[in-house]
């Protein structure tokens, strides 16, 4: 049967990368996401990213970086879906190469955050919220999900504690990532003792914002003449919801995510247990909960458990967050869903040492857009051999 | 220079205007033109009373450029009577603490000025906390 | 055989839209189009848009447009390809509908400028060019093409006047054109007499920047069940170039669109000679006369005269902008390429009224971005009965 | 605030420095670390001379946020002697009209004032009209 195959990824670490360029940090990305495929001649680029055009005055980026890493000529385009623009290009790539029109794609991912800082970034990450009616009135992302997480821990009669578990797994799996930006695993205490952001968030239940920048590449099965094991698409589906938190019938539910997730098990002719690792959206602890719930991996109310019982460390019940996730990889916007394709693929390669979920065959990315306003999913296969 | 951007507006800023569906009755804000509850064609202004209670809430300490001067500063998701929620900062706050069900209801406020350095002021809907016994 | 049919046009005027924001304006031209496709439920919306971060700061715009066009849920993700991102959204929901993974999409373009003006706008505009080695030195993409001309009339030898034809052409058909933002023709004393706005471009060599928002349908033949007489894409190709001019070889050479019109004549299975009407992007008229040329309608440096010659008129040899182009209908960024399918549909169904183009079968609409940095074409083509 | 970003243009920003590719010998700017001309990795530094000819030029009379107080200035292409070409204002032009195919040569001028109001003034390269005998 014809599969959409991811046949090369390649990374940058994730962090604060002052000496090189939004362009430089894409061209490198797809150089070595070319090179770990085999060298094949890509016909399409697609770019994921979220605030070039307002943190760094730069629109046209496919065009840019597609001449900055050699491929003049080829077809390119900007990706754009809030902070799922890392997860739409991977789906933008897979509808390419599906459609028969073209035969093998790069998805890139990019974002060069710390140009900005302070209430300049804020103002940026305030275009992806509503204009009129949520930026206009001094709101911040951070904010909104402060509000979502109020919410939780007063519906479901939580504790603040309760989301301890999210941020401890990913800095505990952090600790395995070279390319992660924090590297070492934190203690329930420090969770508890951070400094509170936005009541009731702290500063552990946010990612911090890293420059970033992630590759793959797809191609079809019969295309493919590698002698690796490629890893299969076996779901696609990106779905959203309202763009405002304040026009959901239930904010508290994800509906975008839950539509989402449920077209990917359809495609994939699989039951969330037969996932064996999920790389979550976790820019906040609250967006990770709430994904946990709307993908049908808990109950409504009940994430924060499966997190601060280990259900989702590496050895649990669904590992999730295996390189450390946005909060302790960090967090690079347009990036991050392909870091997570990579992350994935790495899992499903076995190539994941330390942080190797056993027995890894299906794994489930997916990336958030807003308050849960857009959602795109993949579930990634190893190929039976 | 957002000033066509604001002229808009300044009915849903200035008076809290939405839309009512003339087919189900339903109470629209922000306007959207099509009703999200029957999705029918809802086009008729409604007036909303301002009225409402706390749904969430926060605070922000590290506000947006053109909003620093206002930091820290609380924002709520508020729940009308007539049914929408809206997004909208809380003021006249004073030494009370904010609490989700809290009754609340819209004043209109200086929000910023505008990014322009024109010094162009821009005024809006916020809400206030309303008195316990004189809803 | 399975083809991928247009079913559904909309647009709204191109002009000031002082009154509408983007988000009305693009959530209208998405139910006229679904209206004009018979109401069919559409499973993804690819939104071209250029400038609604810089503009009015409003980014993840295909999720608010879904959400306010009562279509939340769906598959939404913006383009952005500069001025090329309307045909960019339609190569897109190609590529979906083509892939069987969505059934039924729709590509809108939508660009609200006139929020902006003077300064500000040329700064928003100077983001589709290289931020590091052209904005920087304060370079206007009006000058980019004021330098192509430049050149042009030295190295061809031709007369300043020699550009008239384009913009005479443009007017004229803009007379016939209810959406158009210029509807009277022009004299070519008007011309030769127009007010320089960056030698040797006069403001009659730059079409005017307006708001407008311009949607389309598309579906797989199979699954078509209307009865009106819908028209099929052809063709589908995007190509890019260096970012730069001072990076090509020859800049009077657009490459992008060389390469990217081959491919499109290859999958169609026609030559130059077979299309019977061009919808060329007249964002400058150089930009017309090169991409005239490197279309291959014309040798290098013949253009000119071609448009002199009035062969380009809707009785013509290659009638072009036959509802008066950019620069007549108005030049409204991501919405470009969507207003261009939205007339050449128009003609391939006969419904072009005054500016009928007799025997219209094959359509050639072409998106450029930047100085040909990046070109989309697609040919489409009235269905055999 | 663009400080990081000038920070890392500043060799090519005052000195012109590109690269020169050690396959081909072919010359670089901007530097882009992969030769366009063989295709093989260049990230050699090269320092150009700074001469050239003016290969097309246009004056901007309406400009963009920033550098408003420049305007109007003349823009152009301007082919270097080593090969690449590089767009850059032309600068102590005086009475003398702009043609193509006129020696420039680099200089180091103010280019704008940053636009985040603390007034950092941003340095970097344009070129001037080289007397006719001088080169
Ligand atoms: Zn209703
Ligand atoms: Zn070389």
């Amino acid at each position: 049967m014809e599969e959409i195959l991811i046949t090369g990824v390649g990374q940058i670490p994730a962090g604060e990368h002052w000496d090189s360029s939004l362009r430089e940090m894409g061209a490198k990305a797809v150089r070595l996401a070319l090179q770990n495929a085999g060298n094949p001649e890509p016909q399409a680029l697609f770019v994921g990213n979220m605030l070039s055009m307002n943190i760094s005055n730069q629109a046209h980026l496919a065009t840019l970086i597609a001449d900055r890493a050699d491929l003049v000529g080829i077809e390119a385009a900007t990706v754009e879906a809030g902070g799922a623009s890392g997860g739409a290009a991977i789906r933008q790539a897979v509808l390419a190469v599906k459609s028969g029109l073209v035969d093998c794609a790069i998805a890139l991912g990019v974002e060069k955050f710390t140009d900005k800082a302070g209430g300049e970034l804020e103002s940026a990450l305030a275009t992806n919220m509503d204009g009129d009616f949520e930026a206009m009135q001094g709101l911040t992302t951070t904010s909104q999900a402060a509000m979502l997480m109020q919410r939780y821990l007063m519906q479901y009669k939580a504790e603040r504690s309760a989301f301890a578990g999210f941020a401890l797994n990913a800095h505990k799996n952090g600790a395995g990532n070279p390319n992660a930006m924090f590297q070492k695993a934190i203690k329930a205490d420090t969770y508890l003792k951070a400094e509170m952001v936005s009541e009731p968030l702290n500063m552990f239940d946010i990612a911090p914002f890293v420059d970033g920048a992630a590759a793959i590449v797809l191609t079809r099965s019969s295309l493919y003449k590698g002698s690796a094991q490629p890893v299969k698409v076996s779901a696609s589906a990106l779905s959203t919801d309202t763009l405002s938190l304040h026009d959901r019938v239930d904010v508290l539910e994800f509906r975008s995510v839950a539509r989402c997730a449920q077209k990917a098990f359809d495609q994939a002719g699989l039951r969330p247990g037969q996932i064996n690792l999920f790389e979550y959206d976790d820019q906040f602890g609250i967006f990770a909960a709430l994904a946990l719930e709307a993908t049908g991996f808990c109950e409504r109310g009940q994430a924060w458990k499966m997190a601060l019982e280990d259900e989702i460390g590496v050895g649990g019940r669904l590992p999730c967050a295996t390189f450390g996730g946005n909060k302790a990889r960090g967090f690079a916007g347009g990036a991050t869903g392909i870091y997570q394709a990579v992350e994935a693929v790495l899992q499903l390669r076995g190539d994941a040492k330390a942080n190797q979920v056993p027995g890894a065959t299906h794994a489930m990315i997916q990336g958030i857009g807003g308050p849960g306003s857009t959602c795109v999913s993949h579930i990634l296969s190893k190929m039976e051999s | 220079m957002e000033i066509a951007r604001h002229w808009r507006l300044k009915q849903q800023r200035y008076g809290l205007v939405g839309e009512v569906c003339p087919h189900c009755d339903h109470k629209i804000f922000p306007p959207r033109d099509v009703c999200p509850n029957c999705g029918d064609e809802a086009k008729e202004p409604f007036n909303f009373s301002g009225q409402g209670e706390v749904f969430s809430f926060t605070t922000i300490y590290e506000a947006p450029a053109g909003f620093e001067a206002n930091a820290p500063y609380t924002v709520a998701l508020v729940k009308l009577d007539e049914g929408p929620m809206v997004t909208a900062q809380l003021t006249d706050l004073g030494e009370q603490p904010v609490e989700i069900g809290m009754p609340v209801e819209m004043v209109t406020r200086k929000m910023r000025n505008d990014g322009d350095e024109r010094g162009v002021i821009l005024y809006g809907y916020k809400f206030r906390p309303v008195l316990a016994g004189l809803r």
